[in-house]
Protein backbone atom coordinates (compact mmCIF):
# COMPACT_ATOMS: atom_id res chain seq x y z
CA UNK A 1 0.00 0.00 0.00
CA UNK A 2 1.39 3.53 -0.90
CA UNK A 3 0.02 6.51 0.21
CA UNK A 4 -0.49 7.60 -3.55
CA UNK A 5 -2.84 5.19 -4.06
CA UNK A 6 -6.52 5.02 -3.19
CA UNK A 7 -7.94 2.34 -0.84
CA UNK A 8 -10.82 0.95 -1.56
CA UNK A 9 -13.61 0.03 1.35
CA UNK A 10 -16.81 -1.69 1.26
CA UNK A 11 -18.89 0.26 3.03
CA UNK A 12 -22.48 -1.42 4.65
CA UNK A 13 -25.46 0.43 4.30
CA UNK A 14 -29.01 -0.13 6.70
CA UNK A 15 -32.16 0.76 6.77
CA UNK A 16 -32.87 4.18 5.22
CA UNK A 17 -29.46 4.71 3.61
CA UNK A 18 -29.87 1.55 2.44
CA UNK A 19 -33.16 2.40 0.48
CA UNK A 20 -31.93 5.73 -0.63
CA UNK A 21 -29.10 4.39 -2.10
CA UNK A 22 -30.81 1.30 -3.37
CA UNK A 23 -27.85 -1.09 -1.92
CA UNK A 24 -26.70 -3.28 1.10
CA UNK A 25 -22.96 -2.22 0.17
CA UNK A 26 -21.08 -0.09 -1.80
CA UNK A 27 -17.38 0.16 -2.59
CA UNK A 28 -15.41 3.56 -2.06
CA UNK A 29 -11.71 4.55 -2.93
CA UNK A 30 -10.39 7.07 -0.60
CA UNK A 31 -7.06 7.95 -1.26
CA UNK A 32 -4.79 6.32 1.74
CA UNK A 33 -3.92 7.51 4.32
CA UNK A 34 -7.93 6.86 4.69
CA UNK A 35 -9.70 8.35 7.40
CA UNK A 36 -13.36 8.20 8.48
CA UNK A 37 -14.35 11.69 7.12
CA UNK A 38 -12.31 11.08 3.94
CA UNK A 39 -14.56 7.85 3.75
CA UNK A 40 -17.72 9.87 4.16
CA UNK A 41 -16.69 12.45 1.92
CA UNK A 42 -16.19 10.50 -0.86
CA UNK A 43 -19.56 8.15 -0.57
CA UNK A 44 -21.62 11.72 -0.26
CA UNK A 45 -19.71 12.63 -3.52
CA UNK A 46 -20.53 9.51 -5.21
CA UNK A 47 -24.01 8.45 -3.97
CA UNK A 48 -25.46 12.21 -2.73
CA UNK A 49 -28.55 10.52 -1.32
CA UNK A 50 -26.62 9.86 1.50
CA UNK A 51 -25.38 14.04 2.56
CA UNK A 52 -28.92 14.58 3.84
CA UNK A 53 -27.93 12.20 7.02
CA UNK A 54 -24.93 12.59 7.43
CA UNK A 55 -25.22 15.03 10.53
CA UNK A 56 -26.94 12.14 11.91
CA UNK A 57 -24.84 9.26 10.89
CA UNK A 58 -22.29 7.41 13.28
CA UNK A 59 -19.45 5.95 11.81
CA UNK A 60 -18.75 1.78 13.01
CA UNK A 61 -15.44 0.22 11.67
CA UNK A 62 -15.25 -3.88 12.87
CA UNK A 63 -18.55 -3.54 14.53
CA UNK A 64 -17.26 -1.15 17.01
CA UNK A 65 -18.45 3.05 17.26
CA UNK A 66 -15.81 5.27 15.99
CA UNK A 67 -14.92 9.18 15.63
CA UNK A 68 -14.83 10.32 12.25
CA UNK A 69 -11.16 11.31 12.75
CA UNK A 70 -10.49 7.52 12.72
CA UNK A 71 -7.59 6.25 10.58
CA UNK A 72 -9.09 3.35 8.41
CA UNK A 73 -6.69 -0.08 7.89
CA UNK A 74 -7.00 -2.17 4.05
CA UNK A 75 -9.39 -4.50 5.21
CA UNK A 76 -11.68 -2.76 7.98
CA UNK A 77 -15.23 -3.69 7.93
CA UNK A 78 -17.24 0.17 7.48
CA UNK A 79 -20.56 0.74 8.41
CA UNK A 80 -22.64 3.64 8.48
CA UNK A 81 -25.23 4.13 11.34
CA UNK A 82 -28.36 6.43 11.35
CA UNK A 83 -30.09 6.98 14.57
CA UNK A 84 -31.12 3.39 15.52
CA UNK A 85 -34.90 2.95 16.27
CA UNK A 86 -34.69 -0.96 17.88
CA UNK A 87 -36.82 -2.21 21.11
CA UNK B 1 -33.95 -14.00 16.25
CA UNK B 2 -37.20 -13.81 13.88
CA UNK B 3 -39.62 -16.53 16.53
CA UNK B 4 -41.48 -15.38 18.85
CA UNK B 5 -39.76 -14.10 22.01
CA UNK B 6 -40.16 -16.60 24.90
CA UNK B 7 -40.89 -14.10 28.24
CA UNK B 8 -41.31 -17.86 30.03
CA UNK B 9 -38.22 -18.64 28.72
CA UNK B 10 -36.17 -15.66 29.98
CA UNK B 11 -38.11 -15.87 33.69
CA UNK B 12 -36.72 -19.18 33.54
CA UNK B 13 -33.54 -18.50 32.82
CA UNK B 14 -33.52 -15.75 35.35
CA UNK B 15 -33.92 -17.84 38.65
CA UNK B 16 -30.84 -17.78 40.71
CA UNK B 17 -31.00 -18.78 44.22
CA UNK B 18 -28.45 -15.85 45.11
CA UNK B 19 -30.62 -13.39 43.58
CA UNK B 20 -34.22 -11.75 45.90
CA UNK B 21 -35.57 -10.50 42.60
CA UNK B 22 -35.44 -9.87 38.54
CA UNK B 23 -36.92 -7.59 36.35
CA UNK B 24 -37.85 -7.92 33.37
CA UNK B 25 -38.87 -5.16 30.44
CA UNK B 26 -40.89 -6.71 27.28
CA UNK B 27 -41.54 -4.00 24.28
CA UNK B 28 -44.59 -4.59 22.32
CA UNK B 29 -45.41 -3.09 19.19
CA UNK B 30 -48.07 -0.58 19.95
CA UNK B 31 -51.09 -0.30 17.42
CA UNK B 32 -51.49 4.05 17.71
CA UNK B 33 -49.02 6.52 17.66
CA UNK B 34 -50.93 9.32 17.64
CA UNK B 35 -53.66 9.18 15.08
CA UNK B 36 -51.90 6.52 13.18
CA UNK B 37 -52.59 2.71 13.31
CA UNK B 38 -49.46 0.59 13.25
CA UNK B 39 -50.81 -3.15 11.69
CA UNK B 40 -46.52 -4.25 12.69
CA UNK B 41 -43.38 -3.07 12.81
CA UNK B 42 -40.31 -4.78 10.76
CA UNK B 43 -37.17 -4.60 12.08
CA UNK B 44 -33.60 -4.57 9.98
CA UNK B 45 -29.85 -5.58 12.20
CA UNK B 46 -26.73 -5.03 11.74
CA UNK B 47 -26.36 -8.49 13.02
CA UNK B 48 -22.58 -9.32 14.22
CA UNK B 49 -22.43 -5.50 15.32
CA UNK B 50 -25.76 -5.87 17.43
CA UNK B 51 -24.41 -8.51 19.43
CA UNK B 52 -21.25 -6.94 19.90
CA UNK B 53 -22.88 -3.90 21.24
CA UNK B 54 -25.45 -5.54 23.69
CA UNK B 55 -22.62 -7.80 24.75
CA UNK B 56 -20.60 -4.50 25.72
CA UNK B 57 -23.78 -3.66 27.26
CA UNK B 58 -24.27 -6.34 29.65
CA UNK B 59 -20.31 -5.84 30.32
CA UNK B 60 -20.93 -2.16 31.73
CA UNK B 61 -24.26 -3.39 33.82
CA UNK B 62 -22.34 -5.78 35.27
CA UNK B 63 -19.53 -3.33 36.56
CA UNK B 64 -22.26 -1.30 38.20
CA UNK B 65 -24.56 -3.32 39.44
CA UNK B 66 -24.14 -7.06 41.55
CA UNK B 67 -25.89 -8.90 38.63
CA UNK B 68 -26.49 -12.74 38.94
CA UNK B 69 -28.01 -13.46 35.23
CA UNK B 70 -29.05 -11.23 32.62
CA UNK B 71 -30.73 -11.18 29.03
CA UNK B 72 -31.17 -9.43 26.39
CA UNK B 73 -33.24 -10.91 23.55
CA UNK B 74 -34.60 -8.53 20.21
CA UNK B 75 -36.66 -9.59 17.66
CA UNK B 76 -36.09 -9.57 13.54
CA UNK B 77 -38.29 -9.19 10.91
CA UNK B 78 -41.76 -8.41 11.17
CA UNK B 79 -43.86 -8.40 14.47
CA UNK B 80 -47.64 -7.61 14.58
CA UNK B 81 -49.22 -5.71 17.39
CA UNK B 82 -49.12 -6.16 21.01
CA UNK B 83 -46.46 -8.92 20.17
CA UNK B 84 -42.63 -8.72 21.79
CA UNK B 85 -39.95 -6.86 19.93
CA UNK B 86 -37.94 -7.19 23.03
CA UNK B 87 -37.11 -8.80 26.01
CA UNK B 88 -34.84 -7.80 28.67
CA UNK B 89 -34.47 -9.09 31.83
CA UNK B 90 -31.79 -8.73 35.13
CA UNK B 91 -31.80 -10.77 38.26
CA UNK B 92 -29.53 -9.71 41.36
CA UNK B 93 -29.71 -10.12 45.26
CA UNK B 94 -31.72 -6.89 45.87
CA UNK B 95 -34.41 -5.65 43.70
CA UNK B 96 -33.39 -1.89 43.32
CA UNK B 97 -30.31 -3.10 41.09
CA UNK B 98 -32.80 -5.46 39.27
CA UNK B 99 -34.99 -2.39 38.24
CA UNK B 100 -31.87 0.03 37.76
CA UNK B 101 -29.74 -2.11 35.54
CA UNK B 102 -32.85 -3.38 33.35
CA UNK B 103 -33.91 0.25 32.84
CA UNK B 104 -29.78 0.99 31.78
CA UNK B 105 -30.18 -1.69 29.63
CA UNK B 106 -32.82 -1.01 27.49
CA UNK B 107 -32.32 3.00 27.42
CA UNK B 108 -28.62 1.92 26.52
CA UNK B 109 -30.46 -0.99 23.71
CA UNK B 110 -32.33 1.97 22.03
CA UNK B 111 -29.58 4.15 21.08
CA UNK B 112 -26.85 2.04 20.35
CA UNK B 113 -27.29 -1.30 19.52
CA UNK B 114 -27.97 -1.02 15.25
CA UNK B 115 -31.56 -1.83 14.68
CA UNK B 116 -34.06 -0.09 12.73
CA UNK B 117 -37.69 -0.60 13.10
CA UNK B 118 -39.88 0.03 9.85
CA UNK B 119 -43.61 0.97 10.54
CA UNK B 120 -46.27 -0.48 8.90
CA UNK B 121 -49.26 1.41 8.98
CA UNK B 122 -53.45 0.57 8.47
CA UNK B 123 -53.22 3.08 5.18
CA UNK B 124 -50.42 0.86 3.67
CA UNK B 125 -47.90 3.27 4.12
CA UNK B 126 -44.70 2.34 5.41
CA UNK B 127 -41.91 4.69 7.26
CA UNK B 128 -38.54 4.12 8.91
CA UNK B 129 -38.49 5.10 12.17
CA UNK B 130 -36.23 7.75 13.25
CA UNK B 131 -34.24 6.92 16.14
CA UNK B 132 -33.27 9.43 18.99
CA UNK B 133 -30.46 11.29 18.16
CA UNK B 134 -27.05 9.34 19.87
CA UNK B 135 -24.08 11.18 22.12
CA UNK B 136 -21.43 11.98 19.75
CA UNK B 137 -18.47 9.77 19.83
CA UNK B 138 -15.70 11.46 22.02
CA UNK B 139 -13.47 13.35 19.43
CA UNK B 140 -16.19 13.33 16.33
CA UNK B 141 -17.71 16.57 14.44
CA UNK C 1 -52.80 -18.26 46.24
CA UNK C 2 -51.11 -21.23 47.11
CA UNK C 3 -50.02 -22.26 43.98
CA UNK C 4 -46.53 -21.14 42.12
CA UNK C 5 -47.20 -17.83 40.35
CA UNK C 6 -47.50 -17.95 36.29
CA UNK C 7 -45.55 -15.37 35.12
CA UNK C 8 -46.35 -16.31 31.48
CA UNK C 9 -49.90 -15.93 32.66
CA UNK C 10 -49.14 -12.46 34.13
CA UNK C 11 -47.18 -11.67 30.57
CA UNK C 12 -49.96 -12.50 28.85
CA UNK C 13 -52.55 -10.14 30.39
CA UNK C 14 -50.67 -7.49 30.77
CA UNK C 15 -49.99 -7.68 26.27
CA UNK C 16 -52.16 -4.50 25.34
CA UNK C 17 -52.09 -3.19 21.80
CA UNK C 18 -52.45 0.46 23.56
CA UNK C 19 -49.09 -0.34 25.09
CA UNK C 20 -45.68 -0.08 24.01
CA UNK C 21 -44.19 -1.55 27.04
CA UNK C 22 -44.60 -3.85 30.08
CA UNK C 23 -42.42 -3.92 33.26
CA UNK C 24 -42.46 -7.02 35.35
CA UNK C 25 -41.06 -7.89 38.92
CA UNK C 26 -40.70 -11.36 40.43
CA UNK C 27 -39.53 -11.36 43.73
CA UNK C 28 -37.95 -14.97 44.90
CA UNK C 29 -36.79 -16.17 47.59
CA UNK C 30 -32.97 -16.14 48.12
CA UNK C 31 -31.08 -18.66 49.17
CA UNK C 32 -28.18 -16.36 51.59
CA UNK C 33 -28.90 -13.83 53.55
CA UNK C 34 -25.62 -13.47 54.69
CA UNK C 35 -23.96 -16.27 56.78
CA UNK C 36 -27.42 -18.15 56.99
CA UNK C 37 -28.68 -20.40 54.60
CA UNK C 38 -32.42 -20.13 53.82
CA UNK C 39 -34.37 -23.52 52.72
CA UNK C 40 -37.57 -22.16 52.40
CA UNK C 41 -39.88 -19.30 53.18
CA UNK C 42 -43.65 -19.60 54.15
CA UNK C 43 -45.83 -16.52 53.82
CA UNK C 44 -48.88 -15.93 56.19
CA UNK C 45 -51.86 -13.27 55.70
CA UNK C 46 -54.15 -11.12 56.52
CA UNK C 47 -56.25 -11.92 53.11
CA UNK C 48 -59.05 -9.37 53.03
CA UNK C 49 -57.33 -6.72 54.13
CA UNK C 50 -54.39 -7.58 51.94
CA UNK C 51 -56.58 -7.52 49.11
CA UNK C 52 -58.02 -4.29 49.94
CA UNK C 53 -54.76 -2.40 49.79
CA UNK C 54 -53.28 -4.27 47.25
CA UNK C 55 -56.40 -2.55 45.41
CA UNK C 56 -55.93 0.78 47.17
CA UNK C 57 -52.07 0.59 45.54
CA UNK C 58 -53.02 -0.36 42.27
CA UNK C 59 -55.66 2.85 42.35
CA UNK C 60 -52.94 5.23 43.61
CA UNK C 61 -50.57 3.85 40.89
CA UNK C 62 -53.63 4.72 37.98
CA UNK C 63 -53.88 8.12 39.63
CA UNK C 64 -50.08 8.78 38.44
CA UNK C 65 -49.23 7.03 35.72
CA UNK C 66 -51.00 6.17 32.44
CA UNK C 67 -51.17 2.44 33.44
CA UNK C 68 -53.52 0.16 30.70
CA UNK C 69 -52.49 -3.30 32.60
CA UNK C 70 -51.76 -4.23 35.77
CA UNK C 71 -51.05 -7.22 38.00
CA UNK C 72 -50.03 -7.78 42.11
CA UNK C 73 -50.01 -11.31 42.58
CA UNK C 74 -48.48 -12.46 45.86
CA UNK C 75 -48.25 -16.57 46.72
CA UNK C 76 -48.87 -17.95 50.33
CA UNK C 77 -47.64 -20.40 52.35
CA UNK C 78 -44.32 -22.14 51.25
CA UNK C 79 -42.21 -20.92 48.71
CA UNK C 80 -39.09 -23.01 48.53
CA UNK C 81 -35.57 -21.14 47.17
CA UNK C 82 -35.52 -19.57 43.73
CA UNK C 83 -39.45 -20.02 43.73
CA UNK C 84 -41.33 -16.47 42.98
CA UNK C 85 -43.35 -14.99 46.12
CA UNK C 86 -44.36 -12.04 44.60
CA UNK C 87 -44.80 -10.79 40.47
CA UNK C 88 -45.45 -7.16 39.92
CA UNK C 89 -46.79 -6.11 36.09
CA UNK C 90 -47.55 -2.70 34.67
CA UNK C 91 -47.98 -2.21 30.66
CA UNK C 92 -48.34 1.24 30.04
CA UNK C 93 -47.85 3.41 26.21
CA UNK C 94 -44.61 4.05 27.09
CA UNK C 95 -41.59 2.21 28.79
CA UNK C 96 -40.93 4.94 32.20
CA UNK C 97 -44.12 4.82 33.15
CA UNK C 98 -44.19 0.92 33.22
CA UNK C 99 -40.62 0.72 35.12
CA UNK C 100 -41.97 3.72 37.55
CA UNK C 101 -45.32 2.34 38.41
CA UNK C 102 -43.77 -0.99 38.51
CA UNK C 103 -41.36 -0.30 41.00
CA UNK C 104 -43.66 1.78 43.19
CA UNK C 105 -46.27 -0.63 43.32
CA UNK C 106 -43.34 -3.49 44.69
CA UNK C 107 -42.27 -0.87 47.22
CA UNK C 108 -45.37 0.24 48.72
CA UNK C 109 -46.07 -3.81 48.80
CA UNK C 110 -43.86 -4.28 51.03
CA UNK C 111 -44.89 -1.76 53.77
CA UNK C 112 -48.19 -2.09 53.35
CA UNK C 113 -49.63 -4.91 52.58
CA UNK C 114 -50.03 -6.94 55.75
CA UNK C 115 -47.93 -10.29 54.62
CA UNK C 116 -45.07 -11.72 56.74
CA UNK C 117 -42.50 -14.10 56.08
CA UNK C 118 -41.02 -16.63 58.09
CA UNK C 119 -37.45 -17.89 56.96
CA UNK C 120 -36.82 -21.34 57.56
CA UNK C 121 -32.99 -21.80 58.10
CA UNK C 122 -31.27 -25.13 56.98
CA UNK C 123 -30.21 -25.15 61.16
CA UNK C 124 -33.30 -26.13 61.18
CA UNK C 125 -34.66 -22.81 63.15
CA UNK C 126 -37.19 -20.36 62.12
CA UNK C 127 -37.47 -16.78 62.29
CA UNK C 128 -40.15 -14.03 61.19
CA UNK C 129 -38.44 -11.49 59.31
CA UNK C 130 -39.21 -8.27 60.70
CA UNK C 131 -40.51 -5.86 58.37
CA UNK C 132 -39.16 -2.22 57.16
CA UNK C 133 -40.81 0.19 59.68
CA UNK C 134 -43.66 1.69 57.95
CA UNK C 135 -44.39 5.92 58.32
CA UNK C 136 -46.73 6.81 61.27
CA UNK C 137 -49.82 6.85 60.35
CA UNK C 138 -51.27 10.79 60.09
CA UNK C 139 -52.67 11.56 63.60
CA UNK C 140 -51.10 8.87 65.35
CA UNK C 141 -48.28 8.49 68.20
CA UNK D 1 -75.08 1.06 74.30
CA UNK D 2 -74.23 3.26 77.25
CA UNK D 3 -71.13 5.17 78.44
CA UNK D 4 -70.34 3.65 81.47
CA UNK D 5 -70.46 -0.12 79.88
CA UNK D 6 -67.42 -1.49 78.05
CA UNK D 7 -67.66 -2.54 74.15
CA UNK D 8 -66.36 -5.59 73.41
CA UNK D 9 -63.91 -6.09 70.44
CA UNK D 10 -62.19 -8.95 68.73
CA UNK D 11 -58.86 -8.34 67.79
CA UNK D 12 -56.76 -10.01 65.00
CA UNK D 13 -53.25 -10.94 65.56
CA UNK D 14 -50.56 -12.14 63.25
CA UNK D 15 -47.25 -13.55 63.15
CA UNK D 16 -45.23 -12.98 65.75
CA UNK D 17 -48.18 -12.05 67.87
CA UNK D 18 -50.62 -14.59 67.48
CA UNK D 19 -47.23 -16.34 68.30
CA UNK D 20 -46.34 -14.79 71.43
CA UNK D 21 -50.02 -14.20 72.19
CA UNK D 22 -50.71 -18.23 71.50
CA UNK D 23 -53.76 -17.19 69.41
CA UNK D 24 -55.04 -15.84 66.28
CA UNK D 25 -57.87 -13.30 68.05
CA UNK D 26 -58.46 -12.13 71.19
CA UNK D 27 -61.48 -10.51 73.19
CA UNK D 28 -60.82 -7.43 74.66
CA UNK D 29 -63.10 -4.99 76.84
CA UNK D 30 -62.86 -1.45 76.33
CA UNK D 31 -64.76 1.31 78.07
CA UNK D 32 -67.00 3.23 75.99
CA UNK D 33 -66.15 5.30 74.51
CA UNK D 34 -63.41 3.36 72.70
CA UNK D 35 -60.68 4.57 70.83
CA UNK D 36 -57.39 2.68 69.22
CA UNK D 37 -55.18 3.69 72.12
CA UNK D 38 -57.97 2.20 74.80
CA UNK D 39 -58.38 -0.77 73.23
CA UNK D 40 -54.25 -1.36 72.29
CA UNK D 41 -53.49 -0.28 76.40
CA UNK D 42 -56.03 -2.91 77.59
CA UNK D 43 -54.99 -5.64 75.48
CA UNK D 44 -51.08 -5.10 76.61
CA UNK D 45 -52.54 -5.47 79.97
CA UNK D 46 -54.19 -8.32 79.53
CA UNK D 47 -51.51 -9.56 77.04
CA UNK D 48 -47.95 -8.30 77.99
CA UNK D 49 -46.35 -10.61 75.43
CA UNK D 50 -47.45 -7.57 73.56
CA UNK D 51 -46.20 -4.87 75.04
CA UNK D 52 -42.66 -4.84 73.39
CA UNK D 53 -43.98 -4.74 69.79
CA UNK D 54 -45.99 -1.55 70.78
CA UNK D 55 -44.14 0.92 69.20
CA UNK D 56 -44.43 -0.38 66.28
CA UNK D 57 -47.88 -2.21 65.58
CA UNK D 58 -50.01 -0.37 63.17
CA UNK D 59 -54.14 -0.37 63.64
CA UNK D 60 -56.33 -1.70 61.43
CA UNK D 61 -60.06 -1.27 61.54
CA UNK D 62 -62.01 -2.90 58.99
CA UNK D 63 -59.51 -3.41 56.96
CA UNK D 64 -57.95 -0.08 56.39
CA UNK D 65 -55.11 1.43 58.21
CA UNK D 66 -56.41 3.94 60.81
CA UNK D 67 -54.68 6.34 63.78
CA UNK D 68 -54.81 5.28 67.23
CA UNK D 69 -56.70 8.10 68.12
CA UNK D 70 -60.06 6.50 66.24
CA UNK D 71 -63.20 6.21 67.73
CA UNK D 72 -64.10 2.55 67.55
CA UNK D 73 -67.77 1.23 67.16
CA UNK D 74 -69.04 -2.34 67.84
CA UNK D 75 -68.94 -4.57 65.47
CA UNK D 76 -65.65 -2.93 64.07
CA UNK D 77 -62.93 -5.64 62.72
CA UNK D 78 -60.35 -5.01 64.51
CA UNK D 79 -56.24 -5.78 63.33
CA UNK D 80 -52.62 -5.35 64.84
CA UNK D 81 -50.22 -4.73 61.97
CA UNK D 82 -46.45 -5.19 62.80
CA UNK D 83 -43.92 -4.71 60.18
CA UNK D 84 -45.08 -6.46 57.27
CA UNK D 85 -42.33 -8.87 55.35
CA UNK D 86 -44.32 -9.85 52.03
CA UNK D 87 -42.83 -9.66 48.60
Amino acid sequence: MNESHPVVFTVLLFSILREKVGRAAVDVAVPAPATGSALLDALEAAHPAVAPYRPVIRLAVNQTYVPESVRLTEGDEVALITPVSGG
Amino acid sequence: MHEPLDVAAADAYLRDARCGGLNLFVGTTRQWTGTRETVELAYECYEPMAIKEMQRLVDEAKARWPIERVCVLHRLGVVPVAEASVVVGVATPHRAAAFEACRFLIDELKVQVPIWKREHYTDGTTEWVQGAQPPRVEGEG
